[in-house]
């Protein structure tokens, strides 16, 4: 009940403030993409495993967007649709090899691979425009072609509702069968092959989810930014992705969102602030929540739950 | 409940009052200070480039000020980190403009920033001056009103390299390359070579080799060209790979068995200076040089050289040039349009209007910006060599190539362009200068 | 007729020297209650493990219901309709208690949904009746990993029973649990098993339960099947009384 | 390819498995040990680079005698390795050592953040660069191409005496065998009398140590800047995971595996050579998930 509030509070207070201040729908549109790629991660950090390459998803995703933007003049809901389709079977792909991994080497093997996507996207120049990355201009939506700040406008919409559908989708998907055997691959993949479920089956469908998620957040992110970089598939990235999703507490869908707003905001007022310092402000934010809330913010939130309901 | 209620009632007035401000700052005809945002690199590898080129802008600022300002408006900086990113320098940029009512900035460094940021700009009406990005695809992949460069760009800079090379050293069979492996690398190597052919074509590439952007040993490399002896080897990184190839290469005595055009070493020499041979064929990107043959005596560069080098310790190097003659374009921008608007402040299409065919001379040789928004900007290219008066080499056979010979006409695009340059080119006369104290 | 349900030929493994799998030739019929006795490392849990798919034999085979299930996975076996529990006790420790049997229930399932919530996917009567009958219906939104030990021990032995398996294996089910309880909890569970249907197996170190709830026991010393027939005659075998039970 | 080149590359290769290779051991010690992948294993490298520098620096400026230049890497190493290593230990890792894994990369990953901006705040941005000790090995002419004595002869030599100096003292001494004793298990260990804490310790300072001493190794041939340490730390991490967690010896190979693979693709596909550490690990874990020398685990049941 708390988190529906909240969730409601959320999507108020965003519309809200990207209405009154116009500059914020940017930081506010990559928040919620960020979001949704660290609900991707969180979605495996409830397996117990954390993938520090998820960024390739998001990746492969803008720079589909870009492609195909580039090349046929197409309506950005249908670049959404088919990048976040292609970054999706290119997980299910990956994920056949990935999942046999746990621990430090699931991590490693993502890692790998996005570097691997991260090295050839920076070097093949003539197609992917190296480090400069791609961009394109602004695609019609849904068959409106909008001024900047319309687009926008319309843009923040069309991620917020992506956001609440994929943060509702993966909150059914946590309390599904499906979804509770994945959170029990973190504590006990033996049982569970004892009970006769496959274990890298359920991983491997969580896996292509969190692709999925990751590959959403990638796509809106490269139509909102209208250009797209290798370093959205950097490790630094998806450390990012790893970092929010510890911020924000992997308890609930809602912490993607909140552990990305408050990521954000952090990192864009230490930046402002304390012009060559952020990383220590971030760096000590993370280790303060870590000790203090090791569940998150979502679990702050549960724990303020608790006592009402006895 | 209560205590959620009481949070956002407070952030709800904090909003509204937030807003009024926002507009009331936005009203005033003429500003109390011109607000002028700037994108630098204060944190990652490029801050080799951005903590000088920052200290030249709070040079040049506050000597304005110091002046009365621009027509008694004074200049507010705020400095945006490129070191973030490109998501969030992109959304700092945003709010510079709609938080804080910033409609003119200097961005930026990156040439990716440059690119993800005119577009945005053009869109938002602000007025961005490219200060330092040499990426020449953003002016002539897409018009723009309200975007310019107060300086050359990559074509200029490499086809101006190809000219020096070629007009000191014309009899060299074979070249090589290792550039960081990143957009610049890439593309330098890509107009450098395709210039050359079209000048030289009998020339044969022995070796591209692009090691990763930050390696930290370029041993392997090193060893394939000495086995490789190529004529002429170019390399157009900076920073700290080009700090770090420049010493081993010279521990092993490359640098003197090939003939070695490094674009950028300008920005490295004070620091690596003792390693750098005789005979080295370097430039800074322009006409930029604290040494610079026809300035260098100027009262106004002598003063900002003694500044700068009070300042930070050191000589100012390109980037910090670079600052400078946004500045002062700028400021000229302004008076321009002032003068043309009967005395009154102008509005930003008035400062863009005037940004076109502006004359502006920072402390090198006059730029002029084209109607594209590009900078004329000629390039001084010349050779290393050592002498008693510095602990680190100067340059010498200094050569000016004017930029009107090796700009990519408008309405052209570069790589078609530089494939089509003609070796009349390498007969016309020259300015050169040798070293003098 | 009862039929063959178990059995297994020369089975064989050994660990660094130490052979805790002595060529076992050995069978289990439909219906049958069996107790496996012997001292620590008379290679007990290793025969079962064979039996369950986590260690391969390096001779030998297993036959459940007459095919071959030498080498496969525990999954395969499981699937086949062989649950067992543990020694220590293998629960879903972030779960609650209930979620590890919903979990277990929902294994019986093929067809489930993606986003469809857990509890309308599965047979929720037989979780909450399993529960039930091994005392833990107070527990159930306690998360596992707080139960005390023999707690534990009986979720456990609960999530192999909402299985419905033909055949269950259990490892010793009431180590851990007092004794005051062990003897209900037993005769609960006894008679669940057999009112099911299921054929079980416990490896137990208590005679006393062994004597009361076997129909057949089976002494393992040193890798291999000693003596084997009903209790009665097992538990007066002098080499067992000897090397088993009395020492 | 001709013998020629395959002489130059294997010598180019080495040079840089040397430097890759010590700061590798630090981490898969740490790790063997405490089970911890220490990601602030960058910065000690980076740092441990810089203080060297400024220590070369300090020489010159005061007209000390060149013969120090050496000893002053090995300085810097010992000054800082075990300071930094300490306060890395007892202010944050002794805390989370009963915390999930992720929790305790990320420490790490917070700590290696927060000392990132502590260098750029005490060394600033501009690059250093001391090869005193460069220039003074010399030269020496392999097959007409030059090499530097430092990088050829020095590195490996100092890698070879860390590796088989850490052998020794953890087979042959009381203190190394009980490092060893809590690889195995750590409960266990401590129930013997295993002073967990002190081992822990000790063996992050000796980790920490060899990080430092790599960046000091590692200051006279190549600059240091904000973001060394990052660079390298992917690196060491490509190499623990190719030779699996904890293996000391098999770091060594995996270091030589991914130094000589990267030299080779110079000569033979250069565009490759970036690629090399990051395809040689997808290839290793693809055929053995737990690297080239662990053995697997199993739960206990």
């Amino acid at each position: 009940m708390f988190i529906r509030l909240v969730t409601v509070a959320l999507i108020v207070l965003t519309i809200i403030i990207s209405h009154s201040f116009p500059w914020l729908k940017t930081p506010v549109i990559f928040s919620l993409c960020n979001g949704l790629a660290v609900l991707g991660v969180i979605v495996l950090i409830r397996a117990g495993q954390v993938s520090f390459g998820h960024a390739m998803y998001s990746c492969a995703a803008g720079y589909m967007v870009v492609f195909l933007a580039r090349a046929y003049q197409l309506d950005g809901l249908l670049l959404i649709g088919l990048a976040t389709s292609v970054a999706t079977v290119f997980s299910a792909l990956l994920g056949l090899f990935i999942v046999r991994y746990r621990g430090i080497f699931f991590g490693m093997l993502n890692l790998a691979f996005s570097m691997v996507l991260y090295s050839i996207i920076s070097k093949f120049t003539t197609i992917t425009g190296g480090t400069d990355g791609l961009s394109f201009t602004r695609p019609p939506l849904a068959g409106f072609v909008l001024e900047r700040d319309a687009f926008e406008t319309a843009l923040l919409y069309v991620v917020l509702a992506c956001a609440l559908i994929c943060g509702l989708l993966a909150q059914r998907y946590f309390e599904s069968a499906p979804g509770q055997s994945l959170a029990a691959i973190k504590t006990n993949e033996t049982r569970l092959e004892y009970l006769g479920i496959s274990a890298k089956h359920v991983f491997w469908m969580g896996y292509l989810f969190s692709g999925f998620l990751a590959g959403l957040g990638g796509s809106l992110f490269a139509i909102a930014q209208g250009l797209v970089t290798p370093e959205a598939g950097y490790w630094v990235r998806s450390g990012e992705f790893v970092f929010i999703a510890i911020l924000g507490g992997s308890g609930h869908a809602i912490g993607a969102y909140l552990g990305a707003f408050i990521f954000e905001f952090v990192r864009f007022y230490a930046a402002a602030l304390l012009t060559g310092a952020w990383q220590i402000t971030l760096g000590t934010v993370l280790i303060v929540i870590i000790f203090l809330a090791p569940e998150g913010l979502v679990g702050m939130l549960t724990r303020f739950r608790l006592p009402a309901r006895r | 409940m209560k205590r959620f209620n009481r949070k956002f009632g407070l952030i709800a007035s904090m909003m509204v009052v937030l807003t009024l401000w926002a507009q009331l700052s936005l009203a005033q005809e003429k500003p109390a200070e011109l607000k002028v945002g700037i994108t630098t690199y204060v944190t990652g590898p490029a801050s080799v480039f951005g903590v000088p080129a920052k200290a030249a802008f709070d040079i040049m600022i506050e000597e304005i000020n110091a002046k009365g300002g621009i027509d008694g408006v004074k200049i507010a900086p705020f400095f945006i980190d490129e070191g973030v990113g490109t998501s969030g320098v992109l959304s700092e940029y945003r709010r510079a403009n709609q938080e804080m009512g910033i409609r003119v900035m200097l961005a930026a460094i990156s040439s990716g920033h440059c690119l993800a940021l005119a577009p945005v700009a053009e869109d938002l009406k602000i007025l961005n001056v490219m200060w330092d990005c040499s990426t020449e695809r953003v002016l002539e992949d897409a018009k723009f009103n309200y975007v310019f460069r107060t300086q050359a760009n990559a074509t200029i800079e490499m086809v101006a390299a190809v000219i020096y090379l070629l007009r000191t050293k014309p009899d060299f069979k074979t070249v090589a390359v290792v550039n960081q492996d990143y957009a610049w690398g890439r593309d330098s190597w890509e107009i450098f070579i395709n210039t050359l052919k079209a000048l030289k074509p009998d020339v044969k590439v022995v070796a591209e080799l692009f090691p990763k952007f930050g390696a930290s040993d370029f041993s392997a490399e090193i060893s394939r060209l000495q086995a490789l002896r190529p004529d002429v080897i170019l390399n157009t990184s900076w920073g700290g790979d080009l700090d770090t190839f420049v010493r081993q290469a010279a521990q092993r005595g490359l640098l003197k068995s090939s003939t070695f055009v490094m674009p950028l070493l300008e920005s490295s020499m004070e620091r690596i200076g003792d390693a750098v041979p005789d005979g080295v064929i370097a430039a800074g990107r322009g006409d930029h040089y604290f040494l610079h043959p026809e300035t260098k005596n100027d009262p106004a560069h002598v003063a900002f050289v003694k500044k700068f080098r009070e300042k930070t310790g050191a000589y100012p190097i390109y980037p910090s040039y670079h600052a400078v003659q946004s500045v002062i374009a700028l400021k000229a921008a302004y008076e321009k349009a002032i003068k043309a608007n009967g005395g009154k402040w102008p509005t930003i299409e008035q400062v863009a209007a005037a940004m076109k065919g502006l004359e502006f001379k920072g402390f090198g040789r006059p730029i002029k910006i084209r109607e594209d928004g590009q900078g004329m900007e000629d390039q001084l290219y010349g050779i290393t060599k050592k002498v008693p008066e510095y602990p680190f080499p100067v340059l010498d056979k200094m050569m000016f190539i004017p930029a009107e010979l090796v700009t990519t006409p408008v309405g052209q695009k570069s790589p078609e362009y530089v494939k089509t340059i003609s070796p009349e080119i390498l007969k016309k006369e020259f300015k050169t200068y040798n070293y003098t104290k | 007729m009862n039929q063959t349900l178990l059995k297994t030929t020369g089975l064989s493994l050994s660990f660094g020297g130490v052979t805790a799998c002595d060529g076992i030739d050995f069978e289990l019929t439909e219906g049958e209650r069996l107790a496996i006795v012997g001292q620590n490392g008379a290679g007990k849990t290793t025969f079962v493990n064979i039996c369950t798919g986590y260690l391969t034999p390096s001779a030998g085979q297993v036959f459940f219901d007459g095919e071959d299930i030498t080498g496969l996975s525990p999954r395969k076996i499981t699937r086949r309709g062989v649950a067992r529990s543990f020694q220590i006790p293998q629960i879903f420790a972030e779960h609650t208690v209930r979620e590890c049997l919903l979990i277990a229930a929902s294994a019986r399932r093929d067809k489930l949904g993606f986003f469809r919530s857990i509890d309308r996917s599965v047979d929720v009567a037989s979780v909450d009746e399993t529960l039930k009958l091994v005392q833990l219906s107070q527990r159930s939104h306690l998360q596992a990993r707080l139960l005390p030990e023999g707690q534990r021990k009986l979720l456990d032995v609960a999530m192999a029973l909402v299985l419905n398996p033909r055949l269950l294996i259990m490892d010793e089910p009431t180590s851990g649990v007092s004794s005051e309880e062990k003897h209900g909890l037993m005769e609960t569970l006894m008679q669940a098993l057999s009112e099911r249907n299921v054929t079980s197996i416990f490896v137990e170190h208590d005679f006393e339960i062994v004597a009361r709830y076997a129909t057949r026991i089976a002494a393992w010393i040193a890798g291999k099947i000693a003596a084997d027939g009903p209790p009665k005659q097992v538990l007066e075998d002098p080499e067992v009384i000897r090397n088993v039970i009395g020492g | 390819m001709t013998t020629e080149m395959f002489i130059l590359a294997t010598l180019d290769g080495l040079s840089a498995a040397a430097l890759l290779f010590m700061v590798a051991l630090g981490l898969t010690l740490i790790f063997g040990v405490m089970g911890i992948l220490n990601v602030a294993h960058g910065s000690l490298y980076a740092i441990g680079g810089y203080v060297a520098a400024t220590l070369g620096l300090a020489i010159d400026k005061f007209g000390l005698s060149p013969a120090l230049y050496l000893p002053a890497l090995f300085l810097a190493a010992i000054l800082i390795g075990p300071l930094l290593g300490t306060l890395l230990e007892v202010g944050l890792l002794r805390r989370i050592l009963g915390k999930e894994h992720v929790l305790q990369l990320l420490v790490t990953f917070a700590a290696f953040m927060i000392l990132e901006d502590v260098q750029r705040l005490v060394w600033g941005t501009q690059p250093y660069f001391v090869s005193n000790v460069m220039n003074q090995f010399g030269n020496t002419d392999v097959l007409g191409i030059t090499y530097t004595n430092y990088q050829m002869i020095v590195l490996p030599v100092v890698a070879a005496v860390a590796y088989y100096g850490l052998r020794y003292f953890l087979t042959k001494t009381w203190l190394g065998r009980e490092v060893i004793a809590m690889t195995f298990h750590r409960e266990v260990a401590t129930a013997m009398g295993v002073n967990a804490k002190l081992v822990s310790l000790l063996t992050f300072v000796i980790g920490a140590g060899l990080g430092t001493l790599g960046g000091a190794l590692a200051s006279p041939s190549t600059a240091l800047l904000p973001g060394v340490g990052a660079d390298m730390i992917v690196q060491s991490f490509a190499v623990i995971a190719i030779a699996g967690l904890g293996q000391l010896g098999g770091a060594a190979l995996a270091a030589c595996l991914i130094g000589l693979s990267r030299s080779f693709a110079v000569y033979l596909m250069p565009e490759l050579a970036v690629l090399t550490p990051y395809i040689i690990m997808v290839l290793v874990l693809l055929v053995r998930p737990e690297g080239l020398f662990a053995a697997t685990s199993m739960r206990r049941i």
